[in-house]
């Protein structure tokens, strides 16, 4: 036991340091991870292709595909990296969701035909999973889709579909049997935003952001070559695609970069002319936010670990969904406590970020506000708790 | 010891919510918060028809002779629509100013004023870095004549964009932060030197950032005593924390209720999700911590006239319930809607914002359990 | 709407004081309202007696059973000026519980007999409510009662029977009739503790306190006479004491007093040479619950006004049950807090009460023990807010 | 990174399970814990041949090699087994003096004695007043030709009715709360001038309140250098920390396997508990904060070789984690056994009350995520 890296990690750290100085003379300016509700497809896609060039871009890939072939620990090292470098996240809807499905569960045909666009950064997915009503119980699902000939005729609507107005693609959930146990009778399907019928419709979320939308499917020609795997057998799948979701979900080495910025915040806030880390009641929430964040570094590392060891995660990962979105919100809670009555000030609204108070209380307000979310979706924290109740408790 | 309304206060909240409710609806709202003047000022002349601005003014200068309950019966009313018109700073700070520490000239002058709906204020007292800290300033008001020159700058005066007057404290003698040497001021915001830069904020109201640059202000126009305003200063803002309090417990009403409404109708897993004993006690203990509000914010009302000490206690132990129930009656109402408590569209979102600023006005949770520690 | 009181108020508050610091003389030493796990029956009883006399016995009985007829306000002066003077508390079981039923639904016979005993001190009464596995479900209860003639024969046992070494009298609900809906074959008994078949047996609890005990009837013979009300109408009873019992539960002005001897043995306490209280963190937490607790009297004020304009407390009350507990429990646990490292001697292990620490320590960590009991006794906190949720919000 | 166990450690656990589940058992520790003697040497001896004594001490001096990974295993299956038996006060701390501290004939003397179960030790470190400050400390040491003069009291020595020597600390020069000046000494518990009130604690140990009156301890004796002895201090009980941290996740692993376990045969309402959703929850929120604190307790035990500033965040860290997790676990253990779950019958009780005091030990929550900030 212990927690030292060899030399071969130490080396691949460097690499990575070097790879990311490199990269930030090249991205667009203030492209950092930090949200920005406005960027444009191309900001979102400038780091994708840095990686995609430097081979780097599917770490969760097997190497066949173009994937990274780095152990656990090279991963950990690569996300401690970035995050600490405030570079900004790729995108996961191709990369990490789609793209094990197709591999794990897609033809010859399919893999050949997206994964390098996917890899490449050519074709941007959206997830079509939620819908109205639908919410944490997912396979009450009703978008239907009825064979005709080589097609299938898709009609229905998906909702919460995040960046749908940049996307080429989307995976979908469909009801193919709608006479069966709920579960059964769903197709999983990858369909062309480009198909006609499908129509885009923004959703303004609390920040004031254009983060997510409606999408509304009529009479959309979805060939059956775009079916993955057996039809009526979408559900198996759809987990599939759920739990990897989760398992990078806790956001540790993002949550660290966050407090550290959090820090740096409540340094520079006053309180009766000093800084307002130095405040005991602020310093205490601080310093407990940083434990339970360590603890659950911990308990990633042993998931990691046991992954190592060859064990895939289990429902325990649903402990690094809860807490981990449990601390993303409390970060941005108590930014928003530090920078007092700057959070007022909604300059979203004004047009262009322009900035009120000093620049660092741009937009937090919203963040926090925003970051609800993340108790919400990849199914609700309470969803989490009712899978470790029973898998993991047998309750 | 009597907790019952007066037949009057239930009138006034029967008319205040009727009001509302005919004339304040969420659709409309939405529209006019967005709109470039950001309110309706058709309201304002309304609620002044209604008697609603007099109410807790005194009758000798055109009120109706209420007070503290008057007001938090108007605010709570408030709270439950949403309502952006000023009159937590027009007629609970600007009139509690000039009704306690006005000089006859200029309660003559105001008070009538405020209660038709003539004018309205805005108060600036917040600075960039002082943070909760009533004492913490750097404007400054030099005395020259018969006037004070005003230098300085305020941060998110909420309401300045639509006052035509403000409520400023200054430092008039003393260090930064020094409890004595502080005044208190009305000026108007068409004087020479005073600049504003106005935006909306998150929950829809609209603030600026003011400016001063050699204001000149008449000596008359100073409220209380010079270098004494902190007392003043502090008993007012304890009202306006009243006030909020109660705008608070109206807007946690609206949430606990449409949750409640929510879960009884919407259905995950074929069932109504009210029925999930989780759900259930979330939603017990968001009406606990709204009762526990209203428990306290009926404290604080009752205590305003009691000695400072007594009466700071009552509203920072009012402001740090109100702060932490709002924020859980808040997230919980956005977590039990799901996805559709996340979007602009919906009401619960914007209860959610009002509540999470109504934290931050005056001090928050912290500021005021270290407030209270303090009195303890 | 004000909150001052009255000239007659004032008046009586006085009369309270006098008569408090009378009492103070004729108590026997060391018999405050803190918890002592080993008093003895006539300790329990000496401030009842005094009361007795005085006619302050029995301030929630109407006038004509011998009542105070205080209003309201009077009842919360009472106890606001007992608890502050650290005055023990009379015993419930017979004045709060039992009496009210006996008043209530008790035919003229059992009123006449049974109301003057309780009012004396005469009859101790302990409660038969709880079996072994019926816990929060109370109506599950099997302990049977056969009726032979102008008997029923008991057998069955009660549990967690507090004081019940001491009693004369219990009140049980027994099962007549075991073949309908479990509510519907219920009979509220009243049995004397010295029929032949009733062995008390002790429990021993967490802080080493005698305090409940089991309760078995074996062949136990009990007057017909004795039934209060009608056969299998027992429930109702039940329910009524039921709500009776929660009304009072708040404890809000023990509560005030126990807060005040907290901040008294914080500011006795040291940390780093200073006092305690004085510590930001400390005196944070002291002042959350102090405002939680002024949050929690004007509920209870509320529901006192509401009672007074001839309002039944409703469901609402179970709020004072689950806030009333909890801040009882935190007072506990911030004591043991404050009293560091004091917290673990077991001086009741000793024999005699011995003090290791300074005196304000002794039975500290023990009574935090003892009061988790209070979310768990008298109808869970989870219970109550099943109560919330059905009667109040309709869910 | 390597988070897995050498196949000795894994021996090693097994070891310790078997004998403890064969050889004590709850009914056979709530006998002796009740007993004049408060245990039943016979485990100690048992333990010292089954090498456990010495699975954490340096070769060198008769141990078997081991160090913290090996006190952290044993210490958390003694969790599970309420052990009472002196091995943190004796090996953890004690050992962890000597190796750390010990001069070459100290060594010598006393680990090889350790390992082999020949003595007890003591850890009279806390002082009437000066709650959870190490520095704190009014009692005193005065060099006097070849010794010591110990005069003071210490508060609370647990385990002290049942050891043989006491690691003192004390003061050597310096005021009341410096760091410097303090030094660290082995004392043998009958020497002259010592004295000590025996006492059982509510956690089922035995504990002391020992007095120091002039009593002559050899100047070879000393742990460490003279007035410097604060460092040392800070990292054994960091160690100390680390492993109570152990057994303190040892504790709660039983209650939230015995409270799940009641819950499915328990029923209310015609059902088991445990199907009662706000229940299921409770218990996820358990295993939840479990998991959470075997998490930091692997990391404070890999992190005890680093350099001081790190390893005292990480053990304060720790201590905070464990901390509110014990409190919570053991609560809600009681709560979801209900009237059971509070006698003293039943095991639960008696995790909760270990849980409770081990908050307590070595400095609660509040002392170390203060300890955490000022180190951030």
């Amino acid at each position: 036991m212990d927690l030292t890296f060899s030399p071969e990690e130490e080396a691949f750290r460097q690499e990575v340091r070097a790879f990311i100085a490199d990269a930030k003379t090249k991205l667009p300016k203030g492209i950092g991870a930090a949200e920005s509700a406005d960027r444009s497809k191309e900001d979102y896609l400038a780091w994708h292709k840095l990686l995609y060039r430097k081979g780097w871009v599917a770490p969760l890939w097997p190497k066949q595909y173009g994937g990274t072939g780095w152990n656990v620990t090279q991963r950990y090292i690569f996300n401690e990296e970035t995050a600490a470098a405030d570079m900004p996240t790729t995108l996961p809807f191709g990369l990490n969701m789609v793209a094990p499905v197709i591999f794990t569960y897609g033809n010859e045909e399919q893999k050949k035909k997206y994964l390098p666009r996917i890899l490449s950064g050519e074709d941007w997915w959206c997830q079509g999973y939620s819908e109205p009503g639908s919410g944490s119980d997912l396979a009450s699902l009703r978008t239907r889709a009825v064979r005709e000939g080589d097609h299938y005729i898709v009609n229905g609507q998906k909702t919460w579909t995040t960046l749908a107005q940049f996307a080429d693609m989307i995976f979908c959930l469909v009801r193919t049997d709608p006479n069966v146990k709920q579960q059964e009778g769903i197709t999983f399907l990858l369909i062309d935003m480009k198909t006609p019928g499908i129509t885009v419709k923004p959703i303004i979320v609390l920040d004031g952001a254009h983060e997510v939308n409606e999408v509304f499917f009529d009479n959309v020609k979805v060939p059956v070559a775009n079916r993955v795997g057996d039809e009526n057998k979408g559900w198996t799948y759809a987990k599939f695609l759920l739990v990897n979701e989760r398992s990078g979900i806790a956001g540790v080495a993002r949550s660290k970069k966050a407090v550290e910025r959090l820090k740096e915040i409540a340094g520079a806030e006053t309180l009766d002319g000093s800084p307002l880390i130095g405040d005991e009641d602020f310093a205490r929430k601080v310093a407990d936010l940083e434990i339970d964040l360590a603890a659950l570094e911990f308990t990633e590392l042993r998931t990691l670990a046991q992954e190592a060891r060859g064990q895939m995660a289990g429902p325990e990962s649903s402990i690094l969904k809860i807490r981990g979105t449990e601390i993303q919100q409390r970060i941005t809670e108590l930014t928003v406590e530090a920078i007092g009555y700057f959070a007022y000030p909604n300059e979203r609204a004004l047009g262009h970020n322009d900035n009120v108070g000093p620049d660092y209380a741009l937009g937090q307000a919203g963040h926090y506000f925003n970051m609800r979310k993340t108790s919400i979706y990849g199914g609700s924290n309470e969803i989490q708790r009712n899978i470790i109740a029973k898998a993991v408790l047998g309750l | 010891m009597d907790f019952s309304y007066t037949e009057e206060q239930t009138l006034l909240r029967n008319s205040v919510a009727k009001y509302l409710a005919d004339n304040y609806k969420f659709e409309t709202w939405r529209k006019f918060t967005r709109s470039e003047a950001g309110r309706d000022p058709n309201h304002w002349k309304q609620f002044a028809e209604l008697g609603l601005l007099a109410a807790a003014l005194p009758e000798e200068h055109g009120g109706l002779g209420g007070g503290v309950v008057e007001s938090s019966v108007i605010m709570e009313e408030f709270g439950r629509a949403l309502v952006v018109e000023p009159y937590l700073p027009t007629v609970v700070i600007g009139g509690g100013f000039l009704k306690h520490g006005g000089s006859d000239a200029l309660k003559e002058e105001w008070l009538a004023k405020i209660g038709a709906g003539e004018s309205i204020l805005a108060f600036a007292f917040a600075e960039p870095k002082g943070r909760y800290n009533l004492a913490d300033l750097t404007t400054t008001a030099k005395k020259q004549g018969g006037s004070y020159i005003l230098n300085g700058q305020k941060a998110v005066v909420i309401g300045a964009p639509w006052a035509d007057h403000l409520i400023v404290t200054a430092r008039t003698s003393g260090g930064q932060r020094d409890k004595n040497g502080i005044s208190v001021f009305i000026v108007d915001k068409k004087a020479k030197g005073v600049a504003t830069r106005d935006y909306p904020t998150v929950d829809s109201l609209r603030a600026s950032e003011v400016t001063f640059e050699n204001v000149e202000v008449p000596a008359a126009n100073l409220i209380g005593t010079a270098d004494n305003g902190l007392p003043l200063i502090e008993q007012v803002v304890d009202e306006a924390i009243a006030a909020v309090c109660a705008e608070a417990t109206g807007a946690m009403k609206v949430l606990v209720d449409t949750t409640v409404e929510y879960s009884k109708t919407r259905k995950q897993f074929g069932v109504p999700i009210g029925k999930f004993q989780v759900l259930q006690h979330r939603m017990v203990d968001m009406f606990v911590q709204y009762e526990q509000s209203v428990s306290i914010t009926l404290m604080v009302t009752l205590k305003l006239a009691e000695e400072a000490a007594e009466r700071a206690k009552a509203a920072s132990a009012a402001k740090v319930t109100i702060g932490k129930a709002g924020r859980f009656v808040g997230q919980q109402a956005v977590q039990i809607h799901g996805g559709i408590g996340m979007t602009d569209e919906l009401n619960v979102g914007h209860y959610f914002k009002r509540l999470t600023l109504i934290d931050t006005l005056f001090g928050n949770t912290d500021h005021h359990l270290k407030r209270y520690a303090a009195l303890s």
